[in-house]
């Protein structure tokens, strides 16, 4: 029992330092990325500057497929009008 | 076969539980609408205990089949989930995605408010060993000091897993107590001019580093601490999910839909494993104290370390968010908001606490990690295994008896 | 090998389907078409049929490997979900989750009326026995009256699974068309006075007793009958979800895609059931026709207890109520308050009708579980299953075939 | 067949008893119950109870959380100004 | 078990992945961040190749047992999903239940367009056959041509399973590429007067139609290729799902969170098979090659046969749709939508491209269902399987050495 | 080698011919359903059938649930009131 308990500390005292070493690892991983990338002003998350980027070729789409299929419907040339904007939802 | 209804009454009649109701299925049933009381009434982390406590009212109905022993049964089935650890990590992955790592992110040395709340888990792997548990056993106990339930079952159903339910039940309950534990700790370890100490507002983080973070704890982490990857890696991919801004559907399904299904798989598996045999023993009891007391030194480890950093900060650091070091997110980091108010009205500690609160979640399975590799090697893992056969029942036989069948034939 | 264009061109010729189509094969194809039509232009439970159809119809593709008994096809996977009883279950406790149990305690006697059309049941089963059926078989085509999908397939998988497809088509078949079915019964066993019964409203009932009963139930009923536990134990659990209000994340998920996802393989997997081999046949008409007067029996059963129930209380229970008591939520009691509106248009049922519906539910499931105790203990089991191995296939052969290793090499 | 018919009637005669025997016992159940613990009149579902309960820490820690990040933004510490209250969605 | 400092030490520092880390895998954790960098950054096809560069980094962690060859590992578990052909087939249910065949069905002839970009494959074959690799692993190969994701990854997973990693990479990573691919040889292979024509109106389709389509292409197309089946059916199903009107439930299931679930399992199933061992080989840059070449030769066939269209039918279709037919819905369709826009800004070809773009889905789907009827018979799979055994591992032994043992007993 | 790439392109102009083949089946039997069942003007998906066919009974339905309810809540009988209408969300 006391051997165990003796083995118990000893790899307490191991697994707290390893435990610690890695942390400060990662500590000193995250200080180099946030050194190497600082924040910016504008807020620029990449999650808006996809919608962003793609909104307006998507848009496109969208405006050439209502065109497409509003020109089906009304039985009219797709050139004959012209949808200048959509508001989505 | 002969129906006649004398026969048949007499079939039916023996075919109830009843006639097989030992005293301790009948215990167990009342532990279970225990756990069910303290879901629905007491708020007792519900998502978990309330499947777990039906789940364990299930198994013990005699002849149900619904014990995680019942080769066969539903609830063995979800079991294997456990036993093959494969839903822990799912889960892991929809925490990832429900985890904001900005304010640990804004102030990094938090993280060792998290690896000083895993103090809770050593004074426990000592205690344990002292209460006569083995190194493997008193590894998944200490544990649930981490206050992490997922990575308490992973680690529990690799080196104890006759001990999964106890450890479960208790890392979940108390998890659920850290409002009623921490504050009493927390007051007496600390001066009142401490816990009236303002911090500096957090620096908000590049997008950039959000995303690169991930990728670089899997990769630091688990190059060190492989036998960790299938949880910590899963859980940073769930937090890819989240901050990429690419897989929004990914990200929403994995927060929500897939991980309740798991939450249900999971916690039903873990009830259906709290039979009378394995529940109703000495050693439950013995977990039961250990997981307080592991709790108790988590909390007191998180804010003496914070009494270091205030010190060495010279006063910059409040001591109130060294407890939320222990995990239990966000609940763990609204206990140092309430305490810090309570001294102060304008202090505004919830977003600091949320580092070392995160922090603990990467220290807990930095710990589960550090154990797998003392401990979890193949040879120790098959000799548990095989020395736990006859009490934990052996689910995948299928394997393991071809493989001896192969051997036999040979020679 | 060689690739010629002309060996080529002849294995490609042989390798299609065409070459090795029966009639049987293209027979159920139409079968297959027919549920899809059925399903989509009559709205037969489409939710059910449509993909029970389209199974149907790839099972039934020669060398497709989609039929249940192709053994690594895909269809044979969720197939094993069936087998296993794993995928009823989960569907039951999306059911739970979706059902209101409030009618049925503020009027608890109505549960003898989902009592009484379990008549249905014994009728079909005796009949199914004349018929020639053995009694395990015609405990599985007597559920067909229950008007409970998921209790039949449950039940069918257990007793008579080489019978699965016809008895699944013909419960789902049969409850779609509990609108055409019923009312004559009812109208030719009630009187117009009767009919015209107005009945109090219902009490309302504290949210305390909404939560404990699923308890209860899965205390009495498994504890009686354990062999229906994992249906009727997580149809509770399902509800328990619903009803506690600290659990909403669960509920939405088991009542909405975990119940769809479970639905989709369900439905392949039975239709996959459904080849030639095993519907054409003579039997299949049988169950047809047992199934009808299942239904009929059922629907009479629940009128007539109505009636008994109606003069027992002076007068103040509506026996169209009694029609309800077949399952089939919430058809059945939408039926009861159209019958009843019909008389009298001031004359709202349909609450009240609830409360046997949800019985019937319950009441099924008892009766398969008084099945289960009877016919279902494990060498039944064991030999139905070696009975019918070379008709239904032998889809988990790894266990099976390492126990005889093990004993061949023992002796 | 004429002996597996009779059986078949026997099955059936103990089934139904058994049935209406279990049922019979929930009835009596849920009438305890229901007897126990009466409706009360102002209908307080457990369900708007916990969000009753829980929804004004979680909005003190909702102001918390924004007085923190507006803090951040506006570049002024956090007792410097005060949210009085948030209207949700 | 002894447990000094220094042997725990010892223990730990052996047991870091560090020490058993090669070049090889550290060039596998790159190519895995070359991955997440091309999904995120350059919004390559991000929802699969986000999850596979992270499958590839867990996997590629030395002694984390993330690697698809990892019997009992977490992404082992998810490889039998693509082993056993399960993942590819839900998510093409959930791609049917995402398209809408009406322009297809507007324009059938388009379905042509879809056959004549599979040039692509066959080009490709001959190129793999020629640089060297057999019969089924050129035809494999060859399917990254049809630019259908779950289709080449259901292909290899039957045909040349060794070769599954670099497949799925080239085909979703050329996925990505088409709007950079395809212009340049859409503007080389049409004059500018072509790209000019303007399309007549899709005219609408009946919605009895559109449901019945699904049930024809499934009867006709599986029943001349059987091996099909599991993909094709699928797809059919889910557009059913869509179509019917009748199980909004189950369309909204399969196209959002289940497609999802399974989206995650397969990404990381297919990045855990991403080994130096099986990744870092010459043939993985000569299928890098041969993807690229088939792309180009795909977008080629589809312009060509687009042009000949053109001339049959007197200028009234635009060969710019032709490219297409690629599949890579519905990024192949914008390009041709953009190009043409390029040309004359009041030419909408979106729609028109649509047709073509659907029946490229189906177009490789037949494709591969040749493959399978040449190449996939159970002798020769037999034969392939125990041939890579060495290389891929064999993560079924179970029903395998079950056989083994009891061949050897019976002798 | 060269044996085996004759082989490959015999292989490919097979599997040319018979995708050609199984897509002009598809083709004609899209245009004999299209020609079989052709689009009616008042554009009537099922879908919307549906979900007007049978809104009706539905709504019947909760017209009487809700009056039902109605009525326990204010202590009416349900036939002393009535609800005309719902108005979905
Ligand atoms: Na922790
Ligand atoms: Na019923
Ligand atoms: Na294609």
């Amino acid at each position: 029992m006391e051997a165990s308990v003796s083995a118990a500390v000893s790899v307490s005292a191991l697994a707290m330092s390893v435990i610690f070493m890695v942390l400060i690892i990662l500590i000193f991983t995250i200080k180099l990325l946030v050194k190497l990338i600082p924040y910016e002003a504008p807020p620029a998350p990449p999650a808006r500057k996809v919608s962003a980027a793609s909104s307006q070729p998507e848009q496109d789409d969208q405006v050439a497929a209502i065109t497409a299929s509003l020109a089906a419907h009304m039985g009219k040339r797709p050139d004959e009008f012209r949808i200048v904007n959509i508001q989505s939802r | 076969m002969e129906f006649s209804f004398s026969s048949s009454a007499s079939k039916i009649v023996h075919s109830t539980a009843f006639t097989s109701l030992e005293s301790g299925d009948a215990l167990m049933i009342g532990v279970a609408c225990l756990l069910v009381y303290l879901a629905i009434w007491k708020k007792f982390e519900p998502l978990l205990l309330l499947p777990m406590g039906f789940g364990c009212l299930l198994a013990n109905v005699p002849m149900s089949m619904m014990a995680s022993t019942d080769t066969g049964g539903l609830l063995n089935f979800f079991y294997q989930g456990i036993k093959h650890e494969v839903l822990p990590p799912i889960i892991f992955m929809g925490v990832g995605a429900l985890t904001d790592f900005g304010p640990l992110l804004a102030n990094p040395t938090t993280l060792l408010l998290g690896a000083a709340a895993q103090i809770g888990v050593y004074m426990t792997l000592i205690g344990a060993v002292f209460l006569g548990f083995n190194m493997q056993e008193a590894s998944a106990i200490g544990i649930i000091g981490g206050a992490d339930g997922p990575t308490s079952i992973f680690l529990a159903s690799k080196l104890a897993p006759h001990l999964l339910a106890p450890i479960a039940v208790a890392a979940y309950s108390y998890m659920s107590l850290v409002p009623l534990i921490q504050p009493p700790i927390m007051r007496l370890l600390t001066t009142e001019k401490e816990r009236k100490v303002k911090m500096e507002q957090l620096k908000p983080i590049s997008q950039t580093v959000k995303i690169i973070f991930p990728v670089a704890v899997t990769i630091v982490c688990c190059l060190m601490l492989p036998g960790v990857t299938p949880l910590l890696g899963m859980f940073m991919l769930g937090n890819m999910f989240r901050e990429s801004g690419v897989t929004a559907r990914l990200h929403e399904t994995a927060e929500t839909h897939l991980i309740n299904i798991v939450t249900i798989f999971l916690a039903l598996a873990v009830g259906s494993s709290m039979t009378a045999e394995s529940f109703l023993r000495l050693e439950t009891l013995k977990i039961i104290a250990l997981g307080l007391l592991a709790f108790a030194f988590a909390t007191a480890g998180g804010v003496i370390f914070g009494r270091i950093m205030c010190k060495l900060s010279g006063g910059r650091v409040n001591p109130l968010i060294g407890s939320a070091g222990v995990s239990a997110v966000p609940m763990a980091a609204r206990v140092s908001q309430k305490v810090g108010a309570e001294e102060d009205s304008s202090n505004f500690l919830l977003m600091h606490a949320m580092g070392p609160n995160v922090a603990g979640v990467i220290g807990s399975a930095v710990a589960a990690g550090v154990f797998l590799s003392l401990f979890g090697d193949a040879s120790t893992s098959m000799d548990t295994h095989a020395a736990l056969a006859p009490i934990i029942g052996n689910p995948e036989p299928g394997m393991q008896a071809v493989a001896t069948v192969v051997e036999a034939i040979k020679q």
